[in-house]
Order: structure tokens, then sequence, then C-alpha cells
């Protein structure tokens, strides 16, 4: 079935594209399109993992909320194009090379390892339920769960704290 | 060729698309048209009038005046992000459509098998119309930040706030549906509401989940910029809001996707608190399945009627077409077989309407808020209720497990 | 339902995070940096879900779970700070943020 | 059985009252301070009363009675519980240390009133009293030692209470580096007997070495090791020079400390260690002679001082030699008597004396009073009756308790005529420097200036101690009384189980042997019985003739015999032998070597060394921070991949 395949190249391909035009562009704004890009590309991606609930989290938390603050900072500063960056001395001689060097490697690592082979394609498992989920998340993973909402807690606090003008 | 004839599925989802598409537009012109004629009579005006009989071509006249209006692009806008945001909005606005089950999934499409009256059928549906939403700010709020303007900029910044606070209520107002339904799945949670109290009081979620359903409708009508929540384009301070610079089709796709967004909620209404394509009747009125066919053949009978009496000329033929229109359609729908089918999209279709009209009624008559007086009442007064129902709910749901352990 | 080996993912999401390193070193913006980070954040969690695929198990779901969530802290935290930067001085660029070295 | 069962409480009582005392006193009124400081110790004192109590109804076989509370240190076979121990031995030294450390406690409200840092002053008093209780009451030589550095510690912090005044600083300096010394020689003797016995609680080892005989010369070094500690806590000597200097401190803590309890650890400890000391015969004769020579020695230095506490400090370090010669001479009753008796008729002394100078407003010379009979007659007569204890005029408890020592000298187990010489020779001096005392303060004019020193008798809360304790001295050794009309001695009777349930063989109690048949020199011997008795009547005559009869002679002598005089009145010279000997060398090869030498050049050395190091590699890792985020992030970034290929290169290694 030659759908999936077209599925994932796609998205590969749109993720990948989104994360370089994140790098290349100068508006911050484009950026942040570019990152909207990859993360909807992996949400389809997740879909196709047989992920939904992740899928519709990733958009509706990464892309819906936390994207949208950005792009809300972003017009509010309502900032200026960044100058092209000239490479510090680290940044290029360590920088490039080695960030191209991880990813090609590292590429090429996982495609090969035994590892990787012996996890296939998990093809057999019908897409994960919600409800089994949730289950795990509120039994077994209860008490993280709560402190994440916690740290959400704090988190919103502190950003009040700075947020507000102080007389 | 062959490539089509391998996925039948894949052809009949396009061609479900396609239609939908058409339908959904013919819609959304037409729901044009109806605000303003119904506003009209509210302020008793006559509304449109001359395009045509009642003004029936007048989404028509409009849609051609924006295809072939000069489009202006302002030199000092963004000009990737400025294309891109009516695109989004609008693509977005439909996208949403897609997931609604606008018929039970019984009714099948004969060779490929699949349902006929949705495009797609997840079971995390309620979750992904969301998601969708959730995404529809950026629309505005890039309309608003590209075209590189005062106003715009107010207008974007100001419905991107509203969308996001009320995003919050209006997610949390539906839980409480969830938890009674227990699925994220529409053609589930409709199902879950079939039956009747009392034989003949529906068990939509609407009666428990009133509280739930205030919320979600004003949260709804927020997310949607309307009146009284529209402050985005409120013409007195700020021009047009957040599409003051754009003209053109451009304007017109963010015009059409604000239609499309009311449609969207009030198919979520409909299928969250009343029963989505569930007929309200009990199933022993075995005469209701006729209704359909009976209304529209009333509908042509008016027509009729009015075409005779009032109109003249070039007005009379197309009202005559009209009702002709309703009367075969009416004839079509009385034959049982159609009218089986016929029945889930005729009870939906019924019920968005309602929701619609109230929609306009309100445009009609309520005033608009005070900015802050928005964002007060969403964060201080809106969350908080829904909030405590969907605390409610859980409690009342878990009370017997409470009770014997 | 896919025939994709999971292996492929995880070629994508070290490539993704590569990338996001890429953009973290060179990006001067302090926003574009931080979307850097929420990109590598994302590649993490695209292994994730294929490790949950490959072992068959929902735990990888949770974790991707609990990760947004904590991206989502950080980022009101983070933009927070960054606009009380922009108020203080008026570049976001991190060349003109020195101030660590002092 | 409440106490029994409960040992820790008594020791749990002064403890918190210095706690309460030490943490919040210094706000508190004197009178709440009082309270808990008394309350506390009196506490302790009932709880003593009510042990003795259950400690008679328990049968012989559960004595020595052993309270364990928890394990305190295990290192190997070096295991250590903090545990307590009751047996007669601890009974007699409980009741005397917290019966007369109330009644001081009493005192002390009324002597120091007037003086700052009185929380202070009461909470290191009952911190003291916490450990010499658990001194006493140790059940393993590790506790024991506990109490025993801790009673040093509060010494020397109550010798230095007046620690603006540079000498009370030095004496206590002085007290605690002295004690050292000896403590030194006591911790190896610890070591060693864990060594050879394996153990460290007191049963285990007398229980060993009663059961297989080890060789004598451990044994020997083990006691010699562990006197060394009793010469330095017990101020024999050499070390006794810190015991005079000490009187530096308030009146009452010499009272406490330097008379009645403190000083007396070291023979409390022999005492305590007698299964072992029995069996090493030399270790024996060194403690007589160190006892003996020590009991004469100071009490020579005692004759020509002036400070009315000089006095008393040398005349209880010759006691203490008397009460060494005892257990040296294996009469360890006789010496834990003259413990008991001593601590009563010295604590009274030291009192009195504080009274008397607390009277002349802080006058300590002797030459300066005079005639104080009629202005404070109650401090006269109490310190009277303690003279005559003292002395060892029959009737008084100091007469018993000497007497017997004396007695076991002359012809105890391990009798030795030269010690009972140098005893006898002690106890006539004694009897004259006390009277001496007495009569130079008491008797003759007044030698102080009348008009600025108005002379008034101490308040209740002084004078009630001092007649309670004249009374126990008079009282306190009639234990022993029947003994001088053939009948026996129920203080040693009492003991007896202590001393000979692990004694050797062929010791048997000491009065068997006195009342041995009569061979000629028995007849000798029993013949010279009375002559102690009859030389302390010499020193009472001496005196009175010296001092109230012809109050010229004395100087005429100190002009004829100058040499010797002057020798007396400095001590022989020996702190300054001692400044010679030690104190310079030290002091030189300190500031020498390891001040010069070890700490700046070697120790700085380092210090300023890797500074500088530190500070060069630092100015060229600043390079580094460039303030620049990014390159920060590209470390970082180095950082990781250089992580993930070790990771990898492992992960491949084990799959490969």
């Amino acid at each position: 079935m030659i759908l999936p395949l077209i599925i994932f190249s796609l998205c590969a391909l749109l993720a990948v594209g989104g994360a370089v035009a994140l790098i290349l562009s100068r508006e911050p704004i484009h950026s942040a399109l570019a990152l909207i890009l990859v993360m909807v590309s992996l949400a389809v991606l997740y879909l196709l993992l047989g992920a939904p609930f992740v899928a519709a989290v990733q958009i509706i938390v990464y892309a819906g909320a936390i994207m949208v603050l950005f792009v809300f900072v972003i017009m509010l500063l309502n900032m200026e194009a960044e100058e092209r960056t000239d490479f510090s001395k680290i940044a290029k001689f360590v920088g490039v090379p080695l960030g191209l060097v991880l990813i090609v490697w590292a590429a090429y690592w996982l495609a090969h390892s035994p590892a990787a082979s012996a996890m296939g394609t998990g093809a057999a498992m019908e897409p994960s339920s919600t409800r089994e989920l949730s289950k795990q998340l509120f039994r077994q993973y209860l008490f993280p769960f709560e402190a994440t909402s916690i740290l959400i807690l704090i988190a919103l606090l502190g950003a009040l704290v700075m947020a507000r003008k102080e007389e | 060729m062959g490539f089509i004839t391998q996925h039948p599925v894949l052809v009949a989802s396009v061609i479900k698309i396609a239609v939908l598409l058409f339908i959904v537009m013919t819609a959304l012109a037409y729901l044009t048209w109806a605000e303003r004629k119904i506003i009209a009579h509210i302020q008793s005006r006559w509304g449109p009038y001359f395009v045509g009989a009642h003004g029936l071509l007048q989404p028509l006249a409009d849609g051609l005046k924006f295809l072939f209006k000069e489009d202006i692009t302002p030199p000092v806008t963004d000009r990737l992000v400025y294309t891109l945001a009516p695109f989004l909005a609008l693509s977005l606005a439909l996208t949403a459509i897609a997931l609604i089950p606008f018929g039970p999934p019984s009714v099948l499409i004969p060779v490929v098998g699949q349902q006929a009256w949705s495009i797609t059928d997840i079971n995390i549906g309620l979750l992904l119309v969301f998601a969708i939403t959730a995404i529809g700010v950026y629309g505005v709020a890039l309309a608003g930040w590209s075209s590189n303007s005062k106003y715009p900029l107010m207008g974007g910044l100001r419905s991107s706030a509203q969308m996001i606070s009320y995003e919050v209520s209006l997610t949390m107002s539906v839980v409480g549906v969830v938890l009674l339904a227990g699925t994220l799945n529409f053609n589930e949670i409709i199902k879950g509401q079939s039956g009747y109290w009392f034989h003949f009081i529906p068990r939509w979620h609407v009666i428990p989940q009133v509280i739930g359903f205030l919320c979600y409708f004003t949260a709804a009508i927020a997310e949607t910029n309307r009146v009284p929540f529209d402050l985005p384009e409120a013409e007195t301070e700020l021009v047009a809001g957040f599409h003051t610079e754009y003209s053109s089709f451009k304007f017109a796709m963010f015009f059409m996707a604000e239609y499309a967004n009311m449609i969207t909620v009030s198919c979520l209404a409909t299928i969250l608190f009343f029963g989505g394509w569930l007929s309200p009747f009990p199933d022993s009125w075995k005469w209701q399945i006729f209704l359909p066919g009976a209304g529209l053949v009333l509908l042509g009978i008016y027509c009729a009627y009015d075409t005779l009496t009032e109109m003249r000329g070039i007005a009379r033929l197309q009202l005559a077409v009209v009702t002709l229109l309703a009367l075969g359609g009416g004839l079509l729908c009385l034959y049982p077989p159609v009218a089986q089918v016929i029945q889930g999209p005729f009870w939906f279709t019924t019920k968005i309407l309602v929701i619609l009209f109230f929609y306009i009624w309100m445009r009609g008559t309520l005033p608009r808020f005070r900015y802050d007086q928005l964002m007060s009442f969403g964060w201080k007064l809106l969350l908080p209720v829904s909030l405590a129902n969907l605390v409610v709910t859980a409690f009342v749901m878990i009370w017997p497990w409470l009770r014997h352990g | 339902m896919s025939v994709i080996p999971v292996s492929w993912y995880l070629v994508l999401s070290a490539i993704l995070f590569g990338l996001g390193v890429v953009a973290f070193v060179f990006k001067r913006n302090v926003i574009t940096i931080f979307m850097s980070i929420e990109l590598m954040l994302n590649a993490v969690n695209l292994a994730f879900v294929a490790f949950a695929r490959a072992h068959n198990q929902l735990d990888g779901l949770v974790f991707v779970f609990f990760v947004i969530v904590v991206a989502a802290a950080e980022a009101a935290v983070g933009l927070a700070i960054v606009i009380m930067l922009a108020q203080h001085r008026q570049s976001l660029s991190v060349e003109r943020e020195n101030l660590l070295k002092f | 059985m409440p106490i029994l069962d409960h040992l820790w409480i008594i020791l749990a009582l002064p403890l918190a009252g210095a706690a309460i005392n030490g943490l919040f006193g210094k706000r508190w009124p004197q009178s709440a301070v009082n309270s808990v400081a008394v309350g506390s110790v009196t506490l302790a004192f009932l709880a003593v009363a009510e042990l003795v109590r259950e400690f008679t109804l328990l049968a012989p076989d559960q004595i020595p009675y052993v309270g364990r509370y928890f394990t305190w240190m295990v290192a190997g076979p070096f295991k250590v519980d903090f545990s307590l121990q009751v047996d007669q031995l601890t009974v007699v030294m409980l009741l005397t240390v917290s019966f007369v450390g109330m009644l001081i406690h009493i005192y002390s409200t009324g002597y120091m009133a007037h003086e700052g840092g009185y929380y202070r002053f009461f909470s290191y008093l009952n911190l003291f009293m916490f450990f010499m209780l658990t001194l006493v009451m140790a059940a393993n030589l590790i506790v024991m030692f506990v109490g025993w550095e801790g009673v040093g510690l509060c010494s020397y912090l109550l010798i230095g209470f007046w620690f603006l005044k540079k000498s009370a600083a030095d004496a206590g300096k002085k007290a605690f580096i002295t004690t050292r010394v000896g403590d030194f020689g006591f911790t190896v003797g610890v070591l060693l007997v864990f060594a050879t016995f394996g153990s460290i609680d007191f049963s285990a080892i007398f229980k060993a070495v009663a059961a297989n005989p080890i060789s004598e010369v451990t044994l020997t070094t083990i006691c010699i090791l562990l006197f060394t500690g009793a010469i330095g806590k017990s101020a024999q000597l050499p070390l006794y020079v810190w015991l005079p200097d000490a009187m530096e401190g308030p009146t009452p803590v010499s009272a406490l400390i330097h008379a009645a309890t403190m000083v007396t650890a070291g023979v409390y400890m022999v005492a305590r260690m007698n299964p072992l000391f029995s069996r090493a015969p030399i270790a024996m004769l060194v403690v007589a002679i160190v006892g003996a020579v020590t009991a004469f020695y100071s009490a020579t230095i005692g004759l020509v001082q002036t400070d009315i506490k000089k006095v008393l400090a040398y005349s209880t370090v010759s006691q203490l030699g008397y009460m060494f010669l005892a257990c040296g001479v294996g009469s360890y009753a006789a010496g834990i008597f003259h413990l008991m008796t001593h601590a009563f008729f010295k604590g009274l002394l030291f009192l009195a004396a504080g009274s008397v100078i607390h009277a002349m407003g802080g006058e300590q010379d002797m030459m300066k009073m005079g005639g104080l009979r009629s202005k404070i007659p109650i401090t006269y007569w109490t310190m009277f009756i303690a003279t005559l204890a003292i002395a060892g005029i029959p009737g008084f408890a100091g007469f018993f308790s000497k007497d017997e020592i004396l007695e076991a000298a002359k012809s105890g187990p391990n009798a030795n005529l030269i010690l009972w010489v140098l005893g006898v020779a002690g106890a006539a001096l004694t009897s004259f420097y006390m009277f001496r005392l007495v009569f130079l303060t008491f008797f003759g004019k007044p030698r102080y200036d009348e008009h600025h020193i108005h002379v008034h008798e101490s308040p209740k809360n002084m004078t009630i101690p001092l007649v309670i304790l004249a009374i126990f001295s008079i009282f306190g050794g009639w234990f022993a009384a029947p003994k001088l009309i053939g009948g026996i001695d129920y203080f040693e009777k009492f003991l007896a189980p202590v001393f000979s349930m692990y004694a050797p063989p062929m010791a048997e109690p000491a009065h068997v042997l006195a009342e041995s048949t009569a061979s000629p020199e028995m007849e000798l011997l029993t013949a010279l019985t009375g002559v102690p008795v009859i030389v302390a009547v010499l020193g009472l005559l001496v005196a009175w003739w010296l001092y109230i009869k012809s109050p010229e002679t004395p100087k005429r002598w100190a002009q004829s015999l100058r040499g010797l005089y002057l020798l007396l009145l400095n001590k022989y010279y020996v702190d300054e032998i001692y400044a010679a000997l030690f104190v310079r060398p030290l002091l030189w090869l300190s500031t020498n070597v390891l001040w010069h030498g070890v700490d700046e050049g070697v120790i700085d050395g380092v210090v300023n060394g890797s500074a500088r190091v530190a500070r060069a590699s630092g100015g060229q890792l600043r390079r580094l921070q460039s303030g620049n985020t990014r390159s920060y992030a590209s470390w970082v970034l180095i950082g990781a991949i250089g992580f993930s290929v070790l990771l990898i290169a492992l992960y491949v290694k084990v799959v490969h």
C-alpha cells in the first residue's frame, strides 16, 4: 500500500523544509510560521504512527497555544528583521561541521543499527486508543501529572509577576 | 486510472469533499443573504430586494463583485504572510466542517461501502475540530500583523487574544458532554443521546448540560468574533479590524471564513447538545419521516403563490424556478426510501439553521461589549462557570461509585 | 496501518534535532532561539512516539504529553522574560546580551 | 524500679538544666535561672536517692546492674554501647557527687549573685554535673572517657569563667593542657585495654582478667598508662601544677570541681579498675609512691602560702595523694572512704573560704585578715569543724578515713613503712598549715583597714550549705567507728563486693591482717597506731604557738631558714623548671618550625599556589566566557555530541 509512504515522505519533506526555513528566514514571524509547519506535519506523522490523541494535543497545545504565544509576542514587540549573522569563530569552525556531522552520522547510525532494524515497522498494531492512554496517564503516571499541573501553575504565576508593570 | 480503481475510498472521499465544498459555499453565500434579510426585517427594512426575487441573486452578485474588483496589496506589507493569512483562515474553517457527520453512519455509499453523510469518522473528531479552530487564530493574527498598519495590528492582537481566551472556556464547557458521552467520536456522542425521558423528552445533553451549553454558545460567539463580541472588527474603533487592508477576494475569504466558522460551531452545538442527526420525536411517530418532503412541498406552494401574486417579469421567472425545485425536491423526499435516507441530514440541517438564526437574531438586537468587559467576562465569569460545571458533572458521574465503592 | 520502518522516523527526528541545534547556534534573535529549542523538543517527541510504536507501549505517548506540558510552561515564562528584555534594552539580538560576561 | 530501669534520667536532668540555661537563660531573671539550675540538680539528687533505695532491693547476683541504651559506635570488632552501670562504688560516688553538687549549687546562688554571666555559670555547672555523673555511672571505658573529658572541658570553662582576666584565662588553658598530657596516657591505656581484652566493658574486662591471667608486663603498662591519666586529672606529681592556678576560678567551682568531685575522678578510676591494678604490683607500688610523695610534698608547700585558697589547693593535692596512697597499698575502700569525707570537709573548707572572701570583699590574702571570729561566727565555726576534720582530730570524719589509710599503709596487704612515715609527716604538716590558716584568718588582731572593709556574714543560701556540710564533716566518717572497738567497718563492708569480686586470690581485706595476732613487730605496729593522732595534735599546738602565742617567731624563722623558705614559697620553682624544660622549647619549636616552617611554608604555600594556579588558568579560560550566548550554546552542543558519541561507541561495543 503506497499511500502511507507518500504521506510520510511528504510530511518528512515538509518538516525538514520547515526546519531549514526556520534557520534561513530572517523575519522572526516567518521562522514562527515555518515552525508551525513543522509541527503540523509532525502531527500528521503522529496520526500515521497511530497516535491520534498525541497528534491532536500537538496541534492544540503546540501549534494552537504555544506558537500563538510566540507570534503574539513577535507582533507585540513588532521586531525588526534580524541582521544576517556573522558567524562567531566557534560557530563557524565548530557549530556548522559538528551540526552536519551530528545529523548525517546519527541518521546513518539509526538507519543501520541492529536495534533499529529490530524495531521493524510495528505495522501489526492498531491505533492506540485514547482510553488506554488516559488510563495510563491517570493511574501509573498520576503523580507526574499532578506535578506538571503544579509546574504549569508556577509558570503562570512567574509569567504574571514578570509581565506586571512595576509601579 | 489504475490508481483510481485501486483506491475507491480515496476517490469517493474526493467526490464527497467536492460535493460538500459546493454545498457549504452555497450555504455560506445564502447565509449572508439570510442574515441581511433577517436583520433588515428586525430593523423593519426590506434588505436586499432588487437583485433577483427577494434579492435571491444578491450573494451571486457579491461573489462576482469580489472576484472582479482590483486586488490591492499595500506595498509595505509582508507579502508572504499577507497572502497566506486569508487562505489559512478559509481553508481551516472549511477543514473543520469535513469532520462533521451530517447523518447516521449506517447509511453507506453503495459500491465503496463508506459512510455517506460524513467525509471521515475518526474516533477523536471532537479534539481534531478543536485543534483546527485553535489554528484558526493564525488567519486573523497574521492578517493583522502582515498588513503593517495600525488598525489591523490592533484588530489582529485583539482578536487573537480574544480567541485564545475564549477557546479555553469553549473547550472546558464541552468536556462535561465528553464525560457524559465517554467518547470523542461524534457519531458515538450522537448515538449516546438517543432515547427519551418519559417517552417524549429526547435525551439530549442540553438538558443535563444546560449550563455547559450556555457557556459553549457564548464562547462560540466570541470565538467566531460575532456580535456582541465582534471587537476585532469594531467599525467605530478600528475601521474593519484585521482585514482593513484587504480588498476583493482576499477580503471575501475572510468573510466566508467567518460564516464557515459560524456553521462549524453550530454543527458542534447540534452534535454535542442537540443530538445531531437524531429526530426530536419518538420513533413511534412513523409519519415523521415525511416531514422533510412535506416541508419542502409547503415551501414550494408558498413560492408558487408568491410567484403568481407578487412577482413580475424576470423575477417571476426566477421564483418559478425556485418553486419547481422546491416542489420537485419535496415530492422526491416523500418517496419513503429517499425519506428514510434523508432523515438524518434533515434534522441536522434544521437544528443548525435554528442555531444560526439565533446568531443572526443576536446580531440584530445586542450592542457590543467593551474590550475590557469582554476579557473580564471571559476569564472571570465564563471560565469559572464552565469549570464548575465540569467539576459538578464529574462528581455526579462518580457519585454512585463513591456511594458503593 | 503503516509500512514505514520505525527507524525512518528516528532518522527524521535526528535530522530535525540536528537542524534545531544548528538553528540554536546560528540564530541571533532570542525568540528564534526559543523556537529552535521548541524544534528540538518536537524532534524528541517524534522519537518518543516512534519508540512507543516500536515497543507497542503507551508510555512514550505519555512522555510526549509531559514534554508538551513542560514546553508550554517554559514558553510562558521564557516569553515573559523576552518581553522584559525587549522593554529594558531595545534589541533582542543575543549579540547585545553579553551581560553574562560580568 | 522506675529509676533503675531508666538510669539515663539521672544524666538527663542536669543536661536539660544546662541546655535550658545555656539557650534561654540570658534573657531570664536570676530567680528563673536559679530554679532551673538548682531544681535540676536537686531532682537529680532525689533520683539518686531513689536509685539507692531500689539498689538495696537488688539481689547480689544482679550487681553490677547494667543498663544498655543504644549502640554508640561499631567499627569491626570495636563496639561501644552507651551503657550505664550501678554497683556499690557507683552508689557511693553518686551520692557524694550529687549531694555535694546540690549544696554547692545552692551556695553559688548566693556567691555569684552579683556576677555577670550568671546564666553561663550555672549552665556550665549543670553541664559539669552531667559529665561527672556520666563518668561515675559509665559501664565501659569509652563512656567513662566521655565524662572524663567532659569534666575537663567544664573545669576549663569554669576556671576561665572570668575570661577577661588574663590570669584566669591562662589558668584555664594550663589546666586543660596539663590534664591533656595525662589524658593522652589514659587514651593509650584504653586502647591497650581493648587490644588486650578485646572489649572495653568493665565487666567483660574484669571477667577476662579474672579468667585467664595475662602477662604482668602488659597489665603493668596498662595500669601505669591509666594511672597517668589519673595523675593528670587528680593533680598528682608531676602534673599537679594546674590545680593551684585553677583557684583563679570562682570559689564554688574550686569547691565542687577542684576539691570534691572532678579531681577525685582519678582515684575513682583506679578504684574502678582495681582488678587490673591488684594484679600489677609494680603499678600499685608506683601509685602508692606517687600518692605518698605528693601528699607530703604539697603539704610542705602549703606551709608557707598566704593566699587562703592556694593553701586549700595544696592541701587538696596532698589529700588526693593520701587517696592514691590508699589505693596503692591495696585498700581501695579506704581511698574511696577518704574521697567521700574529703568531699565533705574540703568542700566545706572551700565554701567557708569563699564566705570569708565574700565577707572581706574579695580579699584572699590571709595576712590581710585576722580577728574575723566574732564577725562571721557561722563561717568561723563551720570552717573550724572542717579543719578539725581534715587535721584528723579523733571523732571527726577525716580522722576515720585518714586513719584507715595510714593503717593500711602500715599493716595492709602490701604495706610499706616508708610510705607510712611520709603519710604521717604529711598528716602533721596538714594539721599545722590548716590551723595556721584558721588562726591567721579568725584570730588575733584585724590586719585590714576596718574603715573600708565592712565584714558581714554571708546570706542564708550560703551559710545553710556550710552548716549541712559541717554536720557531715563530723558524722560522715562514723561508718568506720565500730572498727576502733574491734567491730567492723560498715563502709568497707558495703564496698567489699566491688573490690573482692574479681580480686586476685591472695589478697584478703586489710583488717584481717590488722587483727592478726601479736608477733613482736606487730606489737610495734599496733603501738604506732596512735601516732597520726599525736602528730595532728602536735601540728595544732605548733600552729597555736607560732601564730597566736608569739606571732613574730615565723618571721624570724623565715629569716634564718631563708633558702628553704623561699624554696617553699616559690613551690620548689616547679613552674619555672617546667617552663624551661617544656614550655620554651615547645614555643620555640612551634614558632620556628610549625609556624614559620610548616604553616607559612607548606600550608600557605599550597593555598597561595593553588590560588595562583586558579587565577592563571582562569585568566586563560576567561576568553571562553565571551558573554555570547550562542558560543555557550555551541559548547553545550560539543559536550552533548561528545557524550552521545561515547554512549553510542559503548553501545556498539556491547552489541558486537
